[in-house]
């Protein structure tokens, strides 16, 4: 089956197609940023866009959900398995998707995100604009070649899809007028990945990643953290737009009777004050610097020793989303590469 | 929900089948999971206790695995779910999720081994399931020496069971208390203080400390003096916990999971980690 | 002839802290007061040297039951004094936004507040059993109301899309188009309460005082937003920029809140001023509505102030359909809010559901303001109130004291008065 | 269980925090379901002074107010803060940033001086006696309202956040305030609203009152790196919080 090659009328004819057929959730335009929102028309798909305002991790784990109710019947558990397509993933923004797989199925499967993302069909497309904070050319995430389930670049006024699962080719069979992709054009691809390689690098990380966690290791007292964190208002907005951060918070309500009820789960950030807060007070993260390390580590050292993959993938979310403007992980990993 | 998976968040009910006050904060509580299962747990595990629409919290589980499908715990109340449970009684339905966590290693490096248990404050809620299971299976071990510590006289725990260690062969068991309340005859002074009355041979004795997060510097600390090896003496750590199964991400302790890669620690393991102790 | 003895510290159901204290010996009436012990909070104080963005903001908080109209009185006279014209659109989605508070406020008004005086109950409460129907449809229509306010307002109460030059945020023509849907329902709902009230009709007092009634009138409908000023007693009208001289605030030994007077010793605001001065523009409905009371022109009946609640939350269901048609039809534009500071001055007046509510606002070249004075209809009403206990009190004072004490306090109620706004300001010598 | 008898007491307001009680429309039915209204002046005109929890809204300006928040509270097995001008004072703290007698004869002028239209220094009900429970915002938000009282009434200590706006905000996937250059207090006020005004394209203004351990230092460096001045930010601050 392999690749496709498309004009731009009859993809956005396939594209109106696919929302016939199952819920589909692509990047569209909010004010001058981009956002993933259910697609009611191709017209609305911005595979233009330089980077969405939240990850679509969202659609994996939600910023709240319940995991049970409660009441007369016990424990009811239900997620949503209906299918429906992701439509515009950054592959920057895949790579952190095949993290978080790995992590929610690490030793236990996570029901709720495992039944969610196998309800997806993923369509990772080809940076076309570089959003302004964007690193991921340094870290090998700027392209992706396997794992999707299809995958759009934009070659001239034409698409290429290529295909990268069952999943992926059921959809591509419906597409019409559909054509061969030919080794000109897949070279076309090469050439923008080549290309997207160096212009992924508006944060100019001069660390070597690979080096990286024994960097960290190393750089436990080092005084930038004291430096930043002075600075920071454990707003943990870095770690809510970040594609790979996924701690989250547990809390229960009643119902009006006071008997039922329901639990529900919402992102949480260890930059936030008590997030290691246990009961009678004590904080076991008090300083904000004790938190702001945790999470350079998280991504640098700690997640990539259990992955085997840089916890980062040089979206740039938490740079621009640091009312602070001290949120920039690549000054950290020069800073700590350098001493 | 997809079929055949497990749901490791949904709790399943157990029932109280004794609940009792022990001290002016503390209650012991013992349950029974609805399914008549036994929980499979080992010594040092901990579950999380549900309370419907109240929440949830992580509680070691006190008891040996040998009581006969029950469970027991020891709850200080402290907050929304502790509080409220404290107001429960035999029959009341609780969530059960669990066991988590590693063990004592009660059938691995303990085993032949001379113990020592060492138990500040509410410390020896968690170190009875091991020194149960060691007494229940007594012959697999050396001698056994027990310290317990607490800030008064009425906070201690399980003083009955105490004495009927100390009636075991080759069990000695060491009290203390911080501040003497009227009728104490016994020792004075923070645990640390009962060293001086305990030989330890380094080559053949294991030590599980359990206590207040203070606590664990100073105990260690006079291990050493003993010269034991760290790899020989284990800790049980406590931290913030939403999930108990890895995922929440609250409990890290630097790099590790005080829910799955703890509670029970070796202290050769954790001894280089900054956040740990 | 009965002793009569009242004070009642405190009317319940209204908004605000207001007393009403009635002495008499032997049929001889020593004392009648309306008094106002709400504490006062010096609003127009606040506001001085504030960012003009930040009127809103502050003055929105004068009342909470009519925070749209105050957000917009003081929207109108920010915009007034730095020179800036607002869209079409975005003039019809605040008519369309202080539409809905007048609903909400129309609704919890009649059916919270006065309706369980006509059920003889003492609070809603045991309306929740004994008429569950009747409080399902004032819930129902009163929901309309907020959620109209909080679709193009961003929330019911306190709305924070308001700014100098337009909204900071649109609804979407979805979303209108679901808004005109639940405005569609609530039709049959509000005949439903007007059924209910028209049962219990015979119940209000018959009580007529001949009165001065103020409301702003315009041309083309019936108006709760633009025009000028208009007074029952006299045919010309009064530019807005000139209510000081229509309102005449001076400060009563008996109240925190300013009184005022124009032609007469007292005048009236509110739903009867209005329907008195612009009855004939009622749209079909509305006007079938007022038929059915037998409403006309000239009332002057205070209790009839809630009949006229009645007819004018239809009115602005009627007017709010239309709205959405025009809106629709065009299509929601997306539309910045722009402004830059500016010295100047400015008016902005708008009809309260408890009756017309002037903003006067002074910019220096910063935008910080420097001068602010607000006229609130309940402070226009109170000399009313005490007029009306001056004439109402001697035709009843043979009856038992229970009785006096309940109609003055449904007399009150009538007014629908928002007490707590009407303490916050004004400046006499504003000029 | 019994259901707790509960007082509803206004003091200086607008009354708009009683209103999102109203405005909890069919649900008034479930909430009078669990507790019993004992005295609400603005709802009903029965009254009794017997009561659990006493709910209290407004900010307090007169001694004569003091007074009577004292007995409540000797009254009240708990007490409730409800909105910003119970919690922190609300915009009533305004007057306070000024001499009193300027705003009296700003407001009455020659009148100032009557005594029924003295006033002081405004307090919120904490700055008078012991609040046990706090309901924030400016109005208050009515999920969380009724999610506080349901705590209440199963003996649970409610879960207030004591995190930035911003967190909702971000899980709002809105666009910060600060990319259109505008002042938003998000990250140093209380989450708990939903973020409502930013997710409207308004600045928060701060109505629910600091985080426990706001970082204002860090804010007025932003305020460089956004080309503002701290009086600014100050400006921002006075309308709820200082
Ligand atoms: C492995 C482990 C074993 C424990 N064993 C026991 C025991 O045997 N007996 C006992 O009384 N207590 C024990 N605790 C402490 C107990 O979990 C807390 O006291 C309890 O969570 C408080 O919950 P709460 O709802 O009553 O308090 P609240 O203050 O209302 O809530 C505290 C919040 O913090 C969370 N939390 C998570 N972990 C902790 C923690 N370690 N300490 C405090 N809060 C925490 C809770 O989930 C809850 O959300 C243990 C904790 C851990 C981690
Ligand atoms: S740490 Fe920052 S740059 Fe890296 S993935 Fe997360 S949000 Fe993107
Ligand atoms: S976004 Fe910036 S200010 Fe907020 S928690 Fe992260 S580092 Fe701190
Ligand atoms: S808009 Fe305000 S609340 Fe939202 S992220 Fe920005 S600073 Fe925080």
């Amino acid at each position: 089956m392999g690749t496709k090659k498309v004009s731009q009328k009859d993809f956005e004819k396939w594209v109106e197609k696919l929302i016939g057929l199952q819920k589909v959730f692509g990047v569209q335009s909010k004010d001058d940023k981009y956002e993933f929102g259910a697609l009611l028309k191709a017209e609305n798909l911005r595979l233009d866009y330089d980077i969405t305002i939240l990850p679509p991790k969202k659609y994996f784990l939600p910023s709240t959900e319940q995991l049970f109710s409660f009441g007369e019947s016990g424990f009811n558990s239900s997620v949503d398995g209906e299918p429906f397509i992701l439509f515009g993933v950054h592959p920057y923004d895949f790579v952190a998707i095949r993290q978080l797989d790995v992590l929610f199925s690490m030793k236990n499967n996570d029901v709720y995100y495992q039944t969610r993302r196998n309800a997806a069909t993923i369509i990772v497309c080809d940076v076309e604009n570089i959003s302004e904070n964007a690193f991921s050319g340094f870290l090998g995430f700027d392209h992706v070649e396997k794992g999707f389930d299809l995958l759009v670049t934009k070659t001239g006024s034409d698409y290429l899809v290529e295909s990268g699962s069952d999943k992926g080719k059921k959809l591509l069979s419906l597409m019409e007028n559909a054509v061969d992709a030919q080794a000109a054009d897949i070279s076309k691809r090469s050439e923008k990945w080549k290309k997207n390689r160096e212009l992924l690098k508006k944060q100019l990380l001069k660390a070597n990643v690979n080096e990286l966690p024994a960097a960290l290791g190393k750089a436990y007292d080092h005084k930038i953290w004291n430096e930043k964190a002075e600075k920071c208002f454990s707003c943990g907005s870095c770690n809510l737009v970040c594609p790979t951060c996924y701690c989250f918070d547990v809390q229960d309500d009643f119902g009006w009777d006071l008997k039922s009820g329901e639990r529900t789960r919402s992102w949480d950030g260890c930059m936030i004050e008590n997030f290691a807060t246990v009961a009678g007070d004590h904080n076991f993260r008090k300083n904000k610097s004790d938190r702001y390390r945790h999470r350079y580590y998280r991504k640098g050292k700690y997640v990539p020793e259990k992955i085997g993959e840089i916890a980062c993938v040089g979206c740039g979310r938490c740079i621009s989303a640091c009312v602070a403007r001290i949120a920039n992980p690549v000054e950290i990993f020069n800073a700590v590469a350098e001493a | 929900m997809a079929s055949g998976a497990t749901n490791i968040y949904l709790p399943e009910y157990a029932t109280i089948t004794a609940a009792k006050q022990m001290t002016e904060t503390e209650m012991y509580f013992s349950f029974k999971l609805d399914s008549g299962k036994p929980l499979g747990h080992m010594p040092g595990q901990f579950a999380e206790v549900s309370l419907p629409g109240i929440g949830e919290a992580p509680i070691s589980i006190s008891s040996s695995p040998g009581s006969n499908g029950t469970f027991e715990m020891v709850i200080r109340k402290i907050g929304n779910v502790t509080n409220k449970i404290h107001t429960m009684k035999q029959g009341e339905k609780i969530g059960i999720r669990g066991p988590f966590g590693t063990t004592f290693p009660v059938e691995t490096a303990m085993k032949g081994k001379d113990i020592v248990f060492i138990c500040a404050g509410l410390g020896i809620v968690p170190l009875r399931s091991a020194i149960q299971y060691v007494m229940e299976n007594r012959k697999n071990y050396g001698k056994v020496t027990i310290l317990s510590g607490t800030r008064t006289p009425s906070q201690r725990l399980f003083i009955d069971e105490l004495k009927k260690w100390a009636a075991i062969k080759d069990v000695t068991v060491l009290e203390t208390v911080d501040i003497a309340e009227d009728g104490w005859t016994g020792n004075v002074g923070v645990i640390t203080t009962l060293f001086s009355k305990v030989e330890i041979d380094p080559a053949k004795t294991i030590a599980l400390i359990v206590g207040p997060p203070v606590m664990y510097k100073f105990a260690i600390l006079e291990l050493r003096k003993y010269n034991m090896k760290h790899q020989d003496i284990y800790v049980s750590l406590e931290r913030h916990m939403k999930c108990g199964v890895g995922k929440c991400g609250h409990c890290q302790i630097n790099n590790l999971y005080c829910c799955q890669d703890g509670p029970v620690f070796s202290y050769a393991d954790i001894e280089n980690i900054r956040e740990a102790i | 002839m009965a002793n009569v003895d009242i004070n009642v510290k405190h009317v319940t159901r209204v908004e605000g802290h207001g007393n009403i204290r009635v002495k008499a010996s032997d049929g001889t009436i020593e004392k009648v007061e309306w008094q106002v012990p709400e504490a006062p909070r010096f609003f127009e104080a606040m506001v001085k040297g504030k960012s003009y963005e930040d009127i809103q903001t502050i003055v929105s908080r004068i009342c909470g039951i009519c925070s749209v109209t105050h957000s917009l009185a003081a929207i109108k006279g920010v915009e007034d004094a730095l020179g800036i014209t607002v869209s079409p659109q975005t003039d019809k989605l605040r008519i369309l936004m202080h539409y809905a508070e007048q609903i909400e406020s129309h609704v919890l008004h009649v059916g919270y507040l006065v309706a369980p005086d006509l059920l003889g109950q003492k609070s809603v409460v045991p309306l929740v059993a004994s008429h569950p129907d009747v409080v399902k449809t004032i819930i129902t229509a009163h929901k309309t109301g907020n959620d109209g306010m909080e679709l193009i307002g961003g929330r019911m109460t306190h709305p924070v899309t308001v700014k100098p030059g337009g909204f900071s945020k649109l609804p979407t023509n979805q979303e209108l188009l679901g808004y005109k849907k639940q405005l569609e329902a609530t039709i049959p709902l509000l005949s439903t309460i007007a059924d209910v009230v028209l049962s219990l009709a015979g119940k209000l007092p018959a009580f007529d005082r001949p009165t001065e009634y103020i409301s702003l009138t315009m041309p083309e409908y019936y108006t709760f937003y633009h025009g000028k000023i208009k007074s029952t007693d006299i045919d010309e009208l009064t530019d807005i920029h000139q209510f000081e001289s229509v309102a005449n605030e001076y400060v009563s030994p008996q109240s925190t809140a300013k009184w005022c007077k124009w032609h007469r010793e007292s005048f009236a605001v509110g739903a009867l001023a209005r329907f008195n001065n612009n009855a004939e523009q009622l749209l079909p409905l509305a006007k079938s509505v007022a038929e059915k009371f037998g409403l006309k022109k000239g009332n002057c009946n205070p209790y009839f102030n809630n009949v006229a609640q009645v007819v004018e939350a239809v009115q602005v269901v009627e007017h709010s359909l239309q709205l959405i048609d025009d809106l629709l039809t065009a299509g929601i534009k997306p539309e910045k809010p722009v402004s830059k500071p500016k010295a100047g001055e400015g008016v902005g007046c708008v009809e309260a559901p408890r009756g017309i509510l002037y903003h006067r606002y002074a910019f220096d070249d910063d935008g910080k303001c420097i001068k602010a004075n607000i006229c609130i209809p309940t402070g226009q009403n109170h000399g009313n109130i005490q007029k009306d206990f001056e004439a109402f009190v001697p035709q009843i004072i043979d009856r038992p004291q229970e009785e006096i004490t309940l109609l003055l306090e449904m007399l009150v109620r009538s007014y629908d008065p928002c007490i707590s706004c009407s303490t916050h300001f004004l400046n006499v010598e504003f000029v | 269980m019994s259901k707790p008898r509960v007082a509803i007491f206004d003091f200086a307001c607008c009354e708009g925090c009683q209103l999102q009680i109203v405005n909890l429309e069919a649900e008034i039915v479930d909430l009078l379901s669990i507790i019993e209204p004992v005295q609400w002046r603005e709802g009903m005109s029965d009254h009794s002074d017997d009561y659990d929890i006493a709910i209290i809204e407004g900010s307090i300006t007169r001694p004569e107010d003091e007074e009577r928040i004292r007995k409540i509270r000797e009254k009240a097995k708990i007490l409730v803060a409800l909105g910003a001008c119970a919690t922190i004072g609300g915009v009533n703290k305004l007057k306070n940033h000024g001499p009193l007698e300027d705003m009296q004869k700003t407001v009455y002028s020659k009148d100032f001086s009557l005594p029924h239209l003295a006033t002081m220094q405004t307090k919120s009900v904490a700055d008078v006696v012991k609040v046990d429970v706090y309901i924030h915002g400016c109005p208050i938000d009515k999920k969380e309202f009724t999610y506080i009282i349901r705590c209440l009434g199963a003996g649970k200590t409610p879960n207030i956040p004591d995190y930035p706006v911003c967190v909702e905000c971000k899980k709002a996937g809105n666009i910060c305030r600060y990319e259109y250059n505008e002042i938003c207090l998000g990250p140093v006020i209380r989450a708990g609203c939903g973020a409502k005004c930013p997710s409207n394209g308004f600045w928060c203004f701060g109505c629910r009152g600091f985080v426990d351990d706001p970082n204002v230092n860090a804010a007025r460096d932003v305020m460089e790196k956004y080309g503002k001045t701290m009086k600014d930010l100050e400006e921002k601050l006075m309308l709820f919080n200082t």
